[in-house]
């Protein structure tokens, strides 16, 4: 019931600002529509027992990579680009193609559904805890070689990022 | 009683919704917003089945791919800033040197 | 004065030196003949650092550096004399190669013998090489300690010395190599440095002029002389001279061999050429343009004597060819006294010891003619010395008059320069032939071995004494004795010359004095006895000794006599002389108007072939054939162009349109846009759904709950 | 019908107690907010040898009200073609933030909305969230001052967040929680707060805090002298009032997480020595004397109003010592009554709340102090600072802190030994980075040139 409640509203939340983000015209507005979507995602999250990840994606998400998208956007911008027009001449093509890949994805879950175990099977959210326990040790342990790779990654990405910002001087 | 199927439709919308962005929108810093909506939208997939299945792996692919979405917009992000220092513009369709 | 420095400081280490060496003798080891390829190297050294980097150095450094060089040179080489001389007489020679140079390979000689030929850079140290060795750096170490003296106020101090130690490199390779090609690089080396000191003062054109004159006619002798190598190469297979002289003596050819006659003429013509003979002396004049040092080294001690080297190391094929000695004889008699005729009229100092200089090379040429090979090269000895100590001593003079060389000019100087007189007139006197003195033992000895061989030789020779004792005390008179005839702005500053200069003079006034005397009794001789014995025995007839040196001394001192009746007693008589004999003192005077002959001869001929060469190459090889070859190229390419335009082209256009045609379809795939980019992938991701759900086996059926 | 709404109900009996503890604290932190400026005021005019205000009450005690009516009684203004909706959400978002960032804090033992056993990482991401108001905000007033603020807030946020963070972890590997509450816990069991055991740790996180609140010495976002007042030139009346709560509010959120983390939240000094409990009683008789003190003041008073003003104050401080000294004294007076013992039951949440405020509010007077104490720092200096010194002692001091753990746990060494000495390393390594740092001033320029001028770099 109450999940229930919850769970409407996050979704509703989120599709609502994620159709928001792609429809704006002013990139800002997308940025605040895209962290309030990313803020409902991690309520999705906390519902879903991941309070880890629901601290994370608000740490890492909202607090992080949005807060340089704001800044980016702030650096690059454009006035002109609120004249221009939005979206591409062929922005058509891209709709009938999410369509169809809706309408396929969908049948692919309808079609499926027998397979899915309904929520009264699922295990008792107590095996999720203690969750941040949980994580760090299958982290640390199973995955810890991707652990690693990532971090190699961020370094690598960081150098990148670096490299391309920094004025030719 | 909500079931993982609601999970896997919220996420295929905010999915879709994603790629008409990254489809259609001509401003590139949008382009990136919408990858990061999929990205989300994996995000929660992962989470709902690892709820389901109970076990964290889930978890552990999503702070994955969440690290993968950082180094992505970082780089990106750079890359965009220095396309507008060189071109005035954010424009992807005005982006077409890769053609040649 | 830090020039004055090095010359004591550099005398100091001599005389040490020279102990150490004479104790090094007593110990009775070999120290310096095996190292006596180090001789030509410090020179070279020096040269080098000098030529680089001399610029950046002081002339005191430059000074020390050259000199310093010279003089370990001359300790080695005298080392290395003592110790040949320490030798018992039948071992007085060392061979020794450094590395095989050119190394050819197997060849054919005229006479059908297949030899390997092979030139090695190598060292040959006989007595004959021995006397060169103690003359070059000797007297090239006393006229580099001169130098210093006398270039001190010359710019570009370190050039002339970086030149001089080249000369010396060049010098004494040209005396220590042990086969004639070696011989021939430093012979050419030689008449480099003399090209470039005779043009030290390249910014004066007469000093210029004279450089390329000597060069272009060292030339013409050295063509002479390359062609007498190969023919030697193609006749004897060999260039080594121990080897072929071996060749020589072994018998292999008849006396009187054309192609042995033939190779010593063209070896003559390259002496004359270096040595400044009939026909081509006419450069050694002019090269007095030169700095006096390099006069007296070059162009009066050694470097001229490299001719009269040349010949007695080859004495083994002149011995072979009568007829060619016959012309080294004639030549070097007519060379003696036909300069010492123009020697008698010059009044420029330096010229007239250039004309005696060349008739003394003459008379050596004279007694090579006749077979007296060593009497050549001891008078060759003596000659160094007397003939460098005039040149310094009138280098000298100059010094004092600042740089006045007519001598009409001059005078009265005696008393000023004493040092300066003494020497010249101990010189003098040797060159005179007055006994005791260097000069006569050696002309004596000519002069009896040309009384043998020919009367008339010996007239022309015993004359040409008496014109060089004229001439020689005119010289002297009119520099230091009479009235003064010195510019009086002059006058005021004649000066004594520095330490350093009449040092050298001193010691080699000392030498010509006493130089002589080791001929004394035939020891010369024997000394050169290893290398001068395939001479022939010119023993026929017997001389009397005493009456040719009582004439010669006589004939000597009449021309004394007479200079001095001339020049001191009545002086006004040579003006009136000169008007009554005015075209033979005119003739003389212009030095027979050999220069201008050999202008109207050559010179302009050579131009006059220049232009007609030259014409012809414009009119025919550019006109016809470059131009003919160039429109032709350009009628074909007319051609080709259209083949190129039309066939070509046209086929690879025709490939490149075919192409682009075919491209169309695919063209709209690659936009280079992102997004159009993210609609293909889209595309692929719904293909792959839909793959997945129909390998599944679902179909739109089981939509139906 | 009504059992369903009796399910109801009972579905939301847990969610109660929150509530009223959420209510409380947003009632209260306004006021609070308001004294914290006075006190600013008053401090700064101390420092300064002046009175600061006086006119408002005795000792200007009143002014915070007067100062909020003001507020709130002023224009709102919103500049030409500014953003209206970014405009309008900008204060709201820090304020939101701000407060909801205190969710997860234990003002005393029970004393806390909701303990989370992601707690700290909660405190911390939340607040972290406060950006957005102020780069938003800058941002959406469209005036070149505010943007600049707006963007150098941002990248000053972003930076000391990682120091912060990172002095943060240090903390956590002593406790080995996320949990605010039980990391309390751990210090009382330790017996030493963490300030002892990883001073490095709580040095970084004063500095970062400073820098994290905007605040002197770095306080460029609002550098008066440069950007009229920074992000906040544009804004007025209410909204200002907002940006100022919210500022207020999140030194409050430094300050708590600082005294949780590292000055043993509520537990008063030397918890677990018992000789020491008469410290227990010290809270009331404060109490005690700061009644008494604005009684012997009250008569020195000009006006009336204000005499009666100190009286009520007296009053108000006589009634916390009798709320602090009940629990203490209940069962002695009443007996072991059921009323009696809930009354004592309550004595550590009281005890430990006035313990938790006194150090929060200690903590902001170092932040005065040191704002009216050094000059402001140039940009490329704070950047340099965070980037080249503070962020790599904090890495090397968390390496410090698992190291002496690692020391203590596996190889036994006493607790006592093992962190001083690794303190001791950690420390001599920031001296080797600061020596270095002093080499990097040619950087200066360009990084200050690239950071100081906002958009148009």
């Amino acid at each position: 019931m109450l999940d229930r409640i919850v769970f409407d509203l996050f979704a509703g939340l989120a599709i609502l600002s994620a159709i928001l983000v792609v429809t704006r015209r002013n990139v800002i507005h997308s940025a605040i529509f895209l962290i309030t979507a990313l803020l409902a995602t991690a309520g999705i999250f906390l519902q879903l027992h991941a309070e880890f990840l629901f601290i994370v994606q608000i740490i890492l998400y909202v607090g992080g990579i949005m807060v340089l998208f704001v800044f980016v956007i702030m650096l690059v911008n454009l006035d002109v680009a609120l004249h221009q027009m939005q979206f591409r001449r062929q922005w058509w093509v891209g709709l009938l193609l999410a369509i169809a890949l809706g309408a396929e994805a969908t049948a692919a879950i309808y079609i499926g559904r027998l397979g899915l175990p309904g929520p009264e099977t699922a295990p008792p959210a107590s095996v999720l805890e203690p969750n941040t326990e949980l994580v760090g040790h299958a982290l640390f342990t199973g995955y810890m070689l991707p652990f690693e790779i990532a971090s190699v990654l961020l370094l690598v990405a960081m150098i990148g990022a670096v490299v391309m910002a920094k004025r030719r001087t | 009683m909500i079931g993982t199927g609601h999970y896997l439709f919220l996420s295929l919308a905010l999915f879709l919704i994603g790629v008409v962005g990254v489809v259609t929108r001509r401003n590139v810093i949008i382009i990136l917003m919408s990858i990061e909506l999929i990205l989300n939208a994996v995000n929660i997939n992962l989470v709902a089945f690892s709820r389901l299945v109970g076990s964290v792996e889930g978890h552990v692919f999503a702070i994955f791919i969440i690290t993968d979405a950082a180094a992505e917009a970082a780089v990106g992000l750079g890359i965009i800033i220095a396309f507008f220092r060189n071109r005035e513009t954010v424009l992807a369709d005005e982006m077409d040197l890769l053609k040649w | 004065m830090p020039i004055q420095r090095n010359v004591v400081l550099n005398t100091v280490i001599l005389i040490m030196m020279l102990l150490v060496t004479a104790g090094i003798e007593m110990k009775g080891t070999e120290m310096f003949l095996p190292h006596i390829w180090l001789v030509p190297l410090f020179p070279l050294a020096a040269s080098a650092v000098m030529l680089l980097f001399g610029r950046k150095l002081s002339n005191a450094a430059v000074s020390g550096f050259c000199v310093g060089s010279v003089f370990l040179s001359m300790w080695f080489g005298f080392g290395a004399i003592f110790e040949l001389i320490a030798r018992p007489a039948a071992h007085r020679v060392v061979e020794f190669a450094l590395f095989n140079w050119i190394p050819a390979g197997p060849m054919h000689t005229t006479s059908g013998h297949l030899v390997n030929f092979n030139a090695q850079w190598g060292f040959l140290f006989d007595p004959l090489t021995a006397v060169m060795v103690g003359i070059v750096t000797g007297v090239g170490f006393l006229i580099h300690v001169y130098s210093t003296g006398y270039m001190a106020h010359e710019g570009g101090y370190y050039r002339f010395f970086g030149y001089l130690n080249l000369f010396m490199f060049s010098m004494l390779t040209l005396v220590l190599a042990n086969n004639i090609l070696l011989m021939f690089v430093g012979w050419e080396g030689v008449g480099l440095c003399s090209y470039l000191l005779i043009g030290f003062y390249f910014l004066k054109k007469s000093a210029a002029d004279a450089g390329k004159k000597a060069f272009i006619v060292n030339r013409i002798g050295d063509a002479g002389f390359l062609l007498g190598i190969f023919l030697l190469v193609g006749t004897l297979g060999t260039l080594n001279f121990s080897e072929f002289r071996g060749a020589i003596l072994a018998g292999h050819f008849a006396v009187g061999d054309a192609a042995l006659t033939a190779i010593a003429l063209l070896l003559f013509v390259g002496a004359t050429g270096k040595s400044a003979q009939i026909p081509l002396y006419v450069w050694l004049p002019d090269a007095m343009e030169g700095p006096t040092p390099v006069s007296a080294l070059i162009h009066a001690a050694t470097m001229v004597t490299a001719g009269v080297y040349m010949l007695v190391r080859t004495n083994a094929i002149f011995a072979m060819a009568p007829r060619a000695l016959a012309v080294v004889a004639v030549v070097g008699a007519v060379t003696a006294i036909f300069a010492a005729t123009m020697g008698v009229l010059q009044n420029d100092i330096k010229r007239v010891l250039a004309y005696s200089t060349i008739s003394q090379l003459g008379y050596m040429f004279l007694a090579c003619g006749v077979g007296a090979f060593s009497a050549g090269i001891f008078h060759l000895l003596t000659h160094a010395f007397f003939k460098g100590l005039l040149f310094l001593g009138a280098g000298s003079v100059i010094h004092a008059v600042s740089g006045e060389q007519d001598m009409q000019k001059m005078g009265a100087l005696s008393g000023k320069i004493r040092t300066t007189y003494l020497t010249m007139l101990a010189a003098t006197l040797a060159i005179a032939g007055i006994p005791p003195l260097a000069g006569f033992f050696s002309k004596d000895e000519i002069l009896a071995h040309a009384f043998r061989a020919n009367h008339a030789l010996w007239l022309v020779g015993w004359i040409t004494a008496g014109m060089t004792a004229f001439y020689m005390f005119r010289l002297l008179f009119l520099t230091f004795k009479g009235a003064s005839r010195v510019a009086p702005e002059v006058e005021r500053h004649i000066h004594e010359s520095p330490s350093n200069m009449t040092v050298p003079l001193i010691i080699l006034a000392v030498l010509s004095i006493v130089g002589g005397w080791i001929g004394i009794g035939g020891r010369f001789e024997r000394f050169l006895e290893p290398v001068t014995q395939a001479a022939p025995a010119s023993t026929a007839g017997e001389t009397p000794e005493a009456a040719l040196m009582i004439a010669s001394v006589a004939i000597a001192l009449a021309g004394i006599g007479l200079a001095w009746f001339l020049y001191i007693k009545r002086t006004e008589l040579p003006d009136k002389i000169a008007a009554s004999f005015g075209g033979l003192y005119r003739l003389v005077y212009n030095k027979y108007y050999v220069d201008q002959i050999y202008d109207a001869l050559f010179v302009n001929r050579a131009k006059d072939l220049g232009l007609t060469l030259g014409a012809f190459d414009r009119t025919f090889i550019d006109g016809l054939g470059v131009d003919g070859a160039g429109w032709l190229t350009r009628a074909t390419s007319v051609i080709s162009i259209y083949w190129d335009k039309w066939i070509i082209d046209g086929s690879v256009n025709l490939i490149a349109n075919v192409v682009r045609v075919l491209s169309i379809p695919v063209r709209w795939l690659q936009t280079g846009r992102v997004s159009s980019y993210a609609g293909f992938i889209v595309l692929g991701v719904l293909a792959l759904i839909g793959f997945y759900l129909h390998a599944a086996g679902y179909t739109l059926a089981n939509l139906r709950p | 019908m009504t059992h369903a709404l009796q399910a109801s109900l009972e579905a939301l009996k847990p969610f109660l107690l929150p509530l009223i503890y959420a209510v409380a604290i947003v009632a209260v932190l306004p006021l609070l907010a308001g004294y914290l400026v006075l006190m600013e005021r008053k401090v700064m005019a101390h420092m300064q040898v002046r009175l600061g205000p006086v006119r408002v009450g005795p000792h200007g005690l009143l002014q915070p009200i007067a100062d909020a009516f003001k507020l709130l009684l002023k224009e709102d203004i919103t500049p030409e073609n500014a953003d209206r909706l970014v405009f309008w959400l900008a204060p709201m978002l820090s304020m939101t933030a701000a407060m909801l960032a205190l969710a997860a804090v234990p003002f005393g033992p029970g004393f806390q909305i909701a303990d989370l056993n992601i707690g700290l990482l909660f405190v911390v991401g939340i607040s972290s969230m406060g950006i957005f108001g102020i780069v938003l905000g800058g941002w959406a007033s469209n005036s070149h001052y505010s943007l600049i603020g707006a963007l150098r807030s941002a990248a000053q946020l972003v930076s000391y967040e990682t120091a912060a963070g990172m002095a943060v972890v240090g903390a956590l590997l002593l406790a080995g929680t996320l949990s605010l509450r039980n990391i309390v816990e751990m210090q009382e069991n330790t017996g030493v707060w963490f300030i002892i055991a990883a001073p490095v740790g709580f040095f970084i996180y004063l500095v970062a805090s400073i820098a994290e609140t905007n605040r002197a010495p770095f306080d460029m976002p609002e550098a008066e002298s440069e950007l009229v007042a920074g992000y906040m030139t544009e804004f007025s009346g209410f909204r200002w009032a907002l940006y100022f709560l919210a500022e207020y509010t999140n030194m409050i959120v430094v300050a708590s997480i600082a005294t949780t983390l590292f000055l043993g939240g509520w537990l008063r000094p030397f918890p677990t020595t018992h000789w020491l409990n008469f410290l227990d009683w010290l809270p009331a008789a404060l109490m005690l004397g700061l009644a008494g003190y604005c009684l012997y003041r009250t008569p020195k008073q000009p006006v009336a109003i204000q005499k009666l003003v100190m009286v009520l104050v007296a009053g108000m401080f006589a009634a916390f010592a009798a709320i602090l000294l009940a629990p203490m004294v209940a069962t002695h007076i009443a007996g072991a009554t059921s009323m009696a013992l809930m009354v004592a039951s309550w004595k550590p949440a009281l005890l430990g709340g006035f313990w938790f405020l006194l150090k929060v509010f200690l903590y902001i007077y170092l932040f005065m102090w040191l704002r009216f104490t050094f000059p402001r720092y140039r940009f490329d200096q704070l950047m340099r600072l965070g980037w080249q010194f503070l962020i790599p002692v904090s890495i090397v001091n968390v390496m410090g802190i698992a190291l002496g753990l690692a020391l203590h746990r596996q190889w036994g060494w006493p607790y006592g030994v093992a962190l001083p000495t690794t303190t001791v390393i950690t420390l001599l390594i920031a001296a080797a980075l600061a020596r270095t740092g002093e080499k990097k001033e040619k950087d200066e320029a360009v990084v200050g040139e690239f950071w100081g001028t906002g958009r148009d770099a």
